[in-house]
Order: C-alpha cells, then structure tokens, then sequence
C-alpha cells in the first residue's frame, strides 16, 4: 500500500479518522478484507458497465469515466456514509459529481450501492429514462444536477457551510476534471473554501491530463497543480487514483467541519483498464458499436486477468 | 408627513436590509451571503454573524454557495448588484437555483437605471428579461420602499414561496405609491387606480410614479387610466391584464427596462396570445447606455415619463377608434 | 439526391466548420478561439495553427479575450455551447462584446434540445431570450445546413455587419429547407410558401421543417398558410411579419426555445405595437427540461410538431372569426 | 532607490528593457530629472483632483483612486506609449482599467497627458459628462469601459495575443484591485496569459489589502499572493507602490512578447497621502461634503509638505 503524499502541513488535531469507520456502519459488508476484494470487483463490474453504457444512442463520456472508477468505488463502497432505501438522510455524506459528463460512472456506482435496480443502467440516455447523459436531480443518490463545468465546488462551499451550520455530522465530497480546474468559478469557490476553514468538504481531482483536445498540459496547462491549489490555501494529497489503498489511505485521513480542506489529487489514466482507450484523447465520447464494444470488453477483462 | 411616509421615505435597498436583519432574528434558516457588497456587514453580520457569510466578490460562488445552502434547509438571501446576478451569474442561477426550484432570494440592487452615473456596467437593464427565461423564477420588482418591506416578509414564507426568488431593488430614496398599509400579495397586480378608458401597466419606482402622475394627467383631459402596479413580473397576474384588454383601448406598459423582454414583453405576449390589444411599450430602448446622469435623467432620456406616459395612452386610444 | 442534398446533409455544426476553415484561409483576420470544443483543432487549427488559439475550458475568458481580438481589428469567432455563450459567459458578451459593438462572432453549438439526452445544462432554450436582450447583437439561428454556410460567409463581411453576432447552430443533421441555391439576406425573413389564411413563422431546423409540414397538412384541410423562416430574430424583419399581421388571419410562431422572450416575444412585441392580432406561441413551456429524448423528441413533447401547428394554426382562424 | 523584488528566476534573454525609452520618444518631457520631479507632482495634483472629483453629485470611490494614483501617474508619465492627438495610434501602449471604480485617478492622468482638458473633470459625474463613475469606451485613451470586476485581464490577454499576432509593438497592461482578485475570471485570463506566453501582457495589482467590507484577509484571504500568481505562471515582482522608483524598475523589467508574463503586486495604502483616508475601509466611496473636502485636502498638502 502507498501512502498518499502529504504537501501540506496538516492540523492533525483537527482531523478525523472516523470516516471510513462510519461508512461501514452504514454498509452490509462490514468484514475488512471482504470489502477489499469486493472493491476491485467492483471497480471492474463499473468498468464493464461503462462500456455497457455506452453503447447507448449517443455513446457515452467513457474515458472520464473510467478513470474515475476506482475513486468512485472506493468513495462508494467504502468512504461515503449513505442509506440507498432513505437518500434524503439528514446525516448522510453528500456527493456532486462536478464532472457531470462521467454520469455512467456516477450511475453504475449508484447502482452498486442499492440506489438504482442494474437492470435500469440499460437505459442510459434512452428516451424517457432517468440516465440523462450528465445527471438529473431528480435520480436518487444526486445531490444536484451538473454538467456544465466549474460548479460542483461552489455547491459543495454551499453544503459545507449549511451542515456546519446546522451541526449535521455529513461531510461534502466534489469530484473535478483536471481540464475543469481552467473553469474560473472552481477558484472562486476554492478561495472561499480555505478561508471559511471548510474542513468538512474534499474536493477530489481527477488528473487524468486529457481535456477534449488533448494533453491539458499542452491545451492549458494546470502544473503546478499541487502548487495551485496549495496557493489557495488547501491540503494537498497527491495519490495514485488507481491504488485503492492509496485512495482509502487518503479519504482516512480528512480533517473535521473547521480544519484546513483537502483536496485529493488522483494520478489518473484516461480510459483506464481498457487499452483501446488509455491515454486516448479520442475516449472521452464514445459511442461503442458492436464491434468496437466486444474489442473493448475484451481487452479490459484480459487486463483486469493479467493483474489477478 | 404621516408615520408611513416617514418610515419609508427612504431606499428600498435600506428597507430591505433592516427587514432582513428583522425577520433573520426570529428565523433562523435565514443566511445572509454578501459578495462584498458594504453596508451588511454593520449591520446584519454585527448582529448576526453566524447568519452572515461573506464568499469574496465573486457572483457566481455567491449563487452556487446559496443553492447548496438552500438544499440544506436553509434560507439563504444572495446579495449582489442586479446586472451581476442576472448576467454575470447567469448560468449558476440558472441551473443551480432556479433548475432545482430551490428556495434562494437572490437579491439584485442598482435595477434599470439606479446606479446613476455609475454608467452601463452598473445599469441593469435586461435582468428582468433574463430572469423571466429562466425556470421556476419568481421575479419581483418592488415600487418603493414600503412594498419591498412587504416583500421581503413575503419572501421568508417558504410554505407560499418554496421556490426561487429574483428581488430587484434600486439604490436610492423614491416616492411612495401608497399612502398607508394596503394588500400586498405576491402574484396580483396592485390597482393603484381604477379607469375605463386605457390601462397603464408598470413596474419599478420611476415607471409606477411616473404613470400615476400620467393618469393624473389624462384625467386632467377627461381620460379615465387605470393604472396597474406588476410588482410581480412572474408570475403575470394574468387575469388582471386580461382584464385591462378587455375593458379599456389598450395597454401602456411602463418600466425601468429594456423595451423588449422585461414586463412589456410578458404582457405583448400574454394579450397576442389571448386578447389582442395595443401595447405600446414605454422602456428603455436597445443599445448600451452610456450616459451619465442620474436615475430619473437617465429614465427621462429613455422617455420614461408622465407626460410621454400620457401622450402614449392617448395614441393607444387614437388608434382604436 | 442532388448534389445540393449531398451536400448539406449535415449538422449546422460540421458546415460551419468547414465553412469557416474556408473563409479562413483567405481572409487573415479571422481567429477561431477556442475552449476545448473538440474538432476545431483537427481541422482548424491542424490547417491554420496561427488563427487558432484555445484559451481553455473557461467560456468567460474566451468572450473577454475574443473581445480584444476583435478591439485590434481581427475577426474572432469565439467557440462554445450554445447555453454557454449565453448564461456562462453572459456579462462578458454584455460588456465586453456587444456594450462595444465589436465584431465578435459568438457561434454556440448545441442550441435548443439539440443536445438531446445530455440533459438541461446542455439545452439553450432561453439563449435568444438573453442574447436578443444584449445591445447590438444580431442574433442568427440558421434552419439547416446550406443556411449555415450563407450565414457564416455573410460573417466575415465587417461592412455588411460591422457589430457583433451570435449564430445558433445545433449539433446533428436536419433536413434541409430549400432544394438549391436561395438568397439568404440577414435581417430578411425567408418566405417559404406564400398564403394568405395564416402565418406561420419559424426559427430552427426542427420548427421550419415542421412549419413547411404542417402547411401542407393545412393546405389538405383548404388552408393556405405562409411559412417564414426567420434566420434573423434580431433584428426582426418588421415589414414581413408586421405584412403577414395585415395580410392573414394571424400568426403562429414556432421556435425550439421557450415560448417567452424569443421569437414568439419579439413577434408579440412587434405586432401589438403595431397591428394587434392573434400570436400563438408554440415552443418549449417554461421549467427545467430534465426529461431524456432525442431533439425531436423533446420538441414533440414541447408540442413542436406539423400536427399541433396545424391545430393551432386553426385556432387561430376560428378565433379571428 | 529600491529594487522591485523579483520572485521567480526571470528570463533575461527575453527582456527588453526599453519601455521607458520608448515612453520617452513619445513624451514632450525627455530629461529624466524634470521628468522625475514632475512624476511626483503630477501624483500630488492627481491626488488634489481624485479629492475634487470626489466632491462630484455622488463622490467618487476616493480610497482605491488615491492607491493607484502614484502607480498610474508613472505609467502615464513615463511608461506607456501614447499619442494623445491620435488615440488610436496602432502602436501605442494598450492600458485597461480593470478596476474601472477608480476611474477618477485614471480621468486625472489622461489628463495630464493630454487626452482631457483639465477643466473638464470638474464636470465627473455630473448629468451629460463624458466622466462616468466608472471609464465608457468612447472617453479618447479609454480602451474598454470597464467597472465590472474581473474582465481587464482577459480583455488584456486578447489585446497581447493581438499586438503579437500583428506584429505591432505595443504593450497591454491591466490594473487590478486586490479585491478584484476574487473573481474567478481573472485566474482564467492569468492561466491563459502564462501558457500562451504573453510576456507583452503585464498585471498590475493595487495591494491596498482592503475590499469595501474591510481587510481583505479578513474577509476572503488572499496570500500568499505572490505564491497564487506564481503557480498560475507568472514571473511576480513585488514593489511599493508608493516608490517611484521601485515603480520605474519594475516596469523597466518586462520581458518582450512571448515571455513570461509579469505581475507587478504593488504593495499600496487605501487613501494613501490623505491621512482622513489612510487604510480606511470607509475611504472606499465617498462624496466629499465641502467641509470633509477642506479637510481631506489640507491633511493630503500637509502631508507633502512634510515628505518634500
Ligand atoms: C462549462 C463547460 N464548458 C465546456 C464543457 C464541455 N466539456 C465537457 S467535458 C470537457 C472536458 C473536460 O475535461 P476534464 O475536466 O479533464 O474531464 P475528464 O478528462 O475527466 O473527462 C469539456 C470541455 C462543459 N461541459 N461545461
Ligand atoms: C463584478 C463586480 N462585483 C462587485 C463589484 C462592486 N465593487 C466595486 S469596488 C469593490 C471592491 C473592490 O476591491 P478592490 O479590488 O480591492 O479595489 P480597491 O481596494 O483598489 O478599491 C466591489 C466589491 C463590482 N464593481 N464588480
Ligand atoms: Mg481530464
Ligand atoms: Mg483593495
């Protein structure tokens, strides 16, 4: 297991470790290393569901999406505290997806945890479903509908503040694109963020380096990024986003409703776990025919082979 | 000078603010979120800091903050200029507060012309029209300084009003429509005058004084205009501009705003749709304003007042005989 | 099919590619601004690399800087979503563009429910409203493909349109409107089919090709209506509309965008100032479309189809007897 | 004298250092020691009629005009490249106001650089004036009307990106508030400025550490300032803002058109040489009554006297 780099000086009095442990109070699987393998499992069923998903009309946002599946996993196995038969519970911890374009993932990962039957993960953006291609409020388990970039952050400052207000024991999680953060309005909110001591709001990056057009760093470069971020005031933990312990590791080491927020940024690989698509700027939309679905799955279940 | 004309003799924008602090100390889902405006920090943060939050000079944090506090039960008040929240916050209005129909009150001051010879970044001129696109929006544009302590009361019922807010305010002192308490209500248009002859429908301080003052006026040459006070630009009170098509020679819409989109628009569409009549639209012409001069100069230039109000109505008559 | 067919059967988008790599190559001015739209750097910027410039995912940025482009005498076109343009970035074409009067071209993509089952923060339906409430803006919104390219080679002509514009483009192929060559004029409605029972007036790929066919339906009841495709919502072409006002029994205007502040207002507007007569407004209701469809799905349901324009295009009749 | 602070390593090669030669060429006034004397009275007059404007129908916003006043007196003294008699003269230095609430400092240096009369900005704010509360384009040396926080820069990016693109030699330089820093529009312009490379772009911040609700740090902390900057890609020279000659070195140091683009952080006093006025969050908006006027005014000569 790596641990995640530590950037900042960390208010070690003001965190927490509760986390993980309160996640599994409100989980079925409550056994340690059953959850472990149970993760990756998932992580790979979500995978396979990804692909599955787009195959619908219009395709869908595949390389975000996957490599956004282990942190998604990891958050919703194991770290966010929910009750899929009472998504309004006041105490739950709230998710916004900010990169409301990785909606399959978002979708399947609702699904592993009882919020929606995986029969209906089939309808992804087919006429008159819930699974629009960027997330409806109105679906149980999505906090708020987004899709248009550089607003999750705000909404999480909003949510934040209203449950530190309100004394409520709920954290505020957004998961961001890496070409997101060029979105003026993600600053704002960060800024806000640090100074309100937003301990109880993690912002997660997804720094899989590709935006629409290609490397983010050739587009509109982000580096330093850590350095951004912590010129903002926050903690940075830097992880590899597709080490589960890496990423256990960090979501267990959150400060409470006052300290100093982090952010976690996830070393990434665009279209991870299915080779026709890693580091492909061509992954972000996709709509898989047959053909291109059958190569896909294959190649990602000789990989996840390979690696067992 | 009675008690009500001494207690309101004064800016909406002030009125609001002590009505705020007011209904904040007994309510306590109310949350004050300040984009650096001044003058809320004296007053509503001395009193009630932990119902104060102030997010950086930064409009489109401010809305998404309040949806996500509203989401949470709270009743958040977003303070900032009305050109900002219409435009430079547009999207987050748009899909964070007014798509999810949460209970923000988004509160613009410096509406139409009221920033004066703070020129056209200042004005707002298009934020009703803005507004009134956007989904599950309740757009009020409050006449004086007494209307906007009844609306912001209204505001804090979120039984009445559980959806979002648009509360357009001015900057300085304007006169007072009413001389004592009347009713107020959220939705119905307020018949400032009864008439026969043609209807002036307006919103706003100058435009709703300008048009009594216009029916005054007309009565002076035998013209009978009732004059209709659209606190409420949405939801219209449609049936009292129905009404108004019906019963008299046609409409002259009155208001501290562009021409097109704003109140004259909401009304051209519902009476095409329904009754048509005349419409002549009193604004603010398209273009970009930058002249300098105070509110009513400004308002004057545009033609934004009694007598152009007057001269209209009697052309709306004209032309339907 | 003919080669005309061939040729512009294609979404607005990829026409407007094409056609703007085209004019760029001749004409040193134009600069394509990007914020990682995806597709203007394979063909643009991969032929043109020093008239192309991507300045990120950050839609305030490219209307600010398009801005000063355009300040230095070139010829920007600034690339983002339709919904973007409008309500992202909505101050900064305020000010920044259209308060100056400068020569931006604001093309956004994905206009109306063309964005399909990407949900409401990819729909524009309330872009016109907004956009035609900015001062100088001409606001284009092109039925098809052939109609894309008139209108982006009318661009990049700065003495014809020394202003700013923002041209409404969606993102899949339509059918095409016309069988050849046409003259596109902007500002001038484009008759489709002359009548004189009624009218009904169109803007955008789905509400013209179902305002043709709802014609036809109407001409097999006995009714001859008019068709008018209006590219050009602002400025309006007052003379046909104020014409068909005259010259049927009264309008129906269609338009994928809501029935409040777009075409359907202006129309409303300009008819009740000038020859009151019936406007039936068929679009999107007002609230927050978070239902999955395809684009002509979503009109469907929104009531955009040839049947229900006929039936209203009745109503209309009978009601005007 | 002292030397700006430079706080990353520069790109000398890139430098040219003759913008203050330049400057001259265009200047009646070449001697360098009347032109100092006269920069530092200039700033002393321009102070007198940001006061008198302030005695205008509604004031004027008196605290951020007297900050900037030193700093805008040098770039229009000694630095920018202009023609009064051709406003529009292609070449020209390009300068935008992003805090256009300081309006009234700016009418004070056109003036004194020829593109006003003097007399006429006793007519600021008044019905029919040219002189807004905030700077309209069609004022000759206007070259966007702003007021509107946060826009300057990316209007600056697209002037710069402009001027290199034809080949004209001019520079942009953008005035910020500190408050206005808050915007999240300015860190997408200031991201896009680095990775473009607009070394022909240059910020200036006036670091009066006071937004209208008080001490910026207070109210929405904004350090590490320079670090911010920095991790956005910009070379950061800290100055006082008060120093003519830290001012002159520091814009004697830009680099040319496809450097790093530089931040100038001046480091300033809200209402400085008006002791009334002096870090004073009140001094933000103020209309003078004749009475405050008298004493604003003696208190700014007083204080003259003492420094001269
Ligand atoms: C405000 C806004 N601008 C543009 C888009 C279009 N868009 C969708 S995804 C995307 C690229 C995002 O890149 P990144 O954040 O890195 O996402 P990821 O690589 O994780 O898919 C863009 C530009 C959008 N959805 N919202
Ligand atoms: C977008 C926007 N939001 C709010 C305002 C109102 N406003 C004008 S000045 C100001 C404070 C600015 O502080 P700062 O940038 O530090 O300016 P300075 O101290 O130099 O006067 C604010 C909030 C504005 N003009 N524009
Ligand atoms: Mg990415
Ligand atoms: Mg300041």
């Amino acid at each position: 297991m790596s641990t995640p780099t530590t950037t900042t000086a960390t208010d070690h009095a003001a965190m927490e470790h509760a986390t993980t442990e309160h996640a599994a109070t409100e989980r079925a699987s409550s056994d340690s290393a059953t959850a472990e393998r149970t993760t990756a499992e998932q992580a790979q069923l979500m995978r396979e569901q990804i692909l599955q998903m787009g195959t619908g009309p219009d395709g869908t946002h595949v390389g975000g999406s996957l490599s956004s599946a282990d942190l998604l996993t990891v958050l919703y196995q194991e770290v966010l505290r929910l009750r899929p038969e009472e998504p309004d519970w006041p105490d739950r911890d709230r998710f916004i997806l900010s990169k409301g374009h990785a909606s399959a993932a978002l979708y399947a990962a609702l699904s592993a945890r009882g919020f929606l039957p995986a029969e209906e993960l089939a309808e992804y953006g087919t006429s008159g479903s819930r699974l629009a291609g960027h997330p409806l409020r109105r679906l149980p388990g999505v906090e708020f509908p987004t899709g248009s970039l550089g607003h999750g952050l705000s909404l999480g400052v909003g949510t934040a503040l209203a449950l530190r207000r309100t004394g409520r024991s709920g954290r505020a999680y957004v998961l961001m694109g890496d070409g997101e953060l060029q979105e003026g309005s993600v600053w704002e909110a960060a800024m806000s963020a640090a100074h309100l001591r937003l301990g109880g709001l993690t912002a997660i990056v997804d720094r899989n380096r590709l935006q629409i057009t290609g490397d983010t760093e050739e587009r509109m470069g982000l580096e330093p990024l850590a350095g951004k971020w912590r010129s903002f005031g926050w903690q940075v933990l830097t992880v590899d986003g597709h080490d589960l312990d890496a990423l256990r590791a960090a979501f267990a080491a959150l400060p409470g409703p006052t300290g100093q927020p982090v952010v976690i940024i996830a070393d990434t690989v665009k279209g991870k776990g299915v080779p026709l698509f890693e580091n492909k700027k061509k992954s972000h939309s996709v709509k898989l025919s047959p053909n291109l679905h059958r190569r896909a799955l294959a190649g990602l279940r000789a990989r996840s082979r390979r690696q067992s | 000078m009675t008690d009500w004309q001494e207690r309101y003799a004064t800016a909406t924008r002030d009125v609001y603010r002590a009505t705020l602090l007011d209904i904040a100390k007994s309510d306590t889902r109310v949350f004050c979120v300040d984009t650096d405006m001044g003058g809320l920090e004296d007053g509503f943060e001395a009193e009630l800091p932990d119902q104060y939050v102030n997010v950086g000079i930064a409009e489109a944090n401010l809305m998404g903050v309040s949806a996500g506090l509203a989401a949470e039960g709270l009743l958040p008040f977003a303070n900032t200029i009305a050109s900002f929240a219409a435009t430079r916050a547009c999207e987050q209005v748009k899909v964070d507060i007014a798509g999810n129909a949460l209970p923000v009150r988004i509160v613009g001051t410096h509406g139409g012309f009221s920033a004066g010879h703070y020129g056209p970044t200042h004005h707002a001129v298009e934020d009703v029209a803005i507004m009134r696109s956007l989904p599950n929006l309740t757009v009020l544009v409050p006449a004086d300084a007494a209307e906007t302590e009844y609306a912001v009361r209204a505001l804090a019922d979120t039984e009445q009003l559980p959806g979002p807010v648009y509360l357009r305010l001015g900057r300085k002192a304007t006169p007072l429509v009413h001389r004592g308490p009347y009713t107020f209500r959220i939705g119905q248009a307020d018949l400032l005058r009864p008439g026969r002859d043609v209807t002036l429908v307006a919103s706003g301080p100058v435009p709703v004084a300008e048009s009594v003052a216009a029916a005054e006026l007309l009565a002076g040459r035998g013209i009978a205009a009732r004059v209709l006070n659209l606190h409420t630009v949405k939801p219209l009170d449609a049936e009292a501009v129905l009404s108004a098509a019906r019963e008299t020679a046609g409409l002259v819409t009155v208001e501290d705003h562009l021409v097109t989109g704003g109140l004259g628009g909401a009304v051209a569409e519902l009476t095409a749709a329904h009754h048509p009549c005349r419409v002549h639209r009193i604004g603010v012409p398209d273009g970009f304003h930058d002249q300098v001069g105070t509110e009513t100069e400004l308002l004057a230039r545009a033609g934004v007042t009694a007598p152009a109000i007057a001269g209209a109505a009697e052309e709306v008559m004209r032309e339907r005989n």
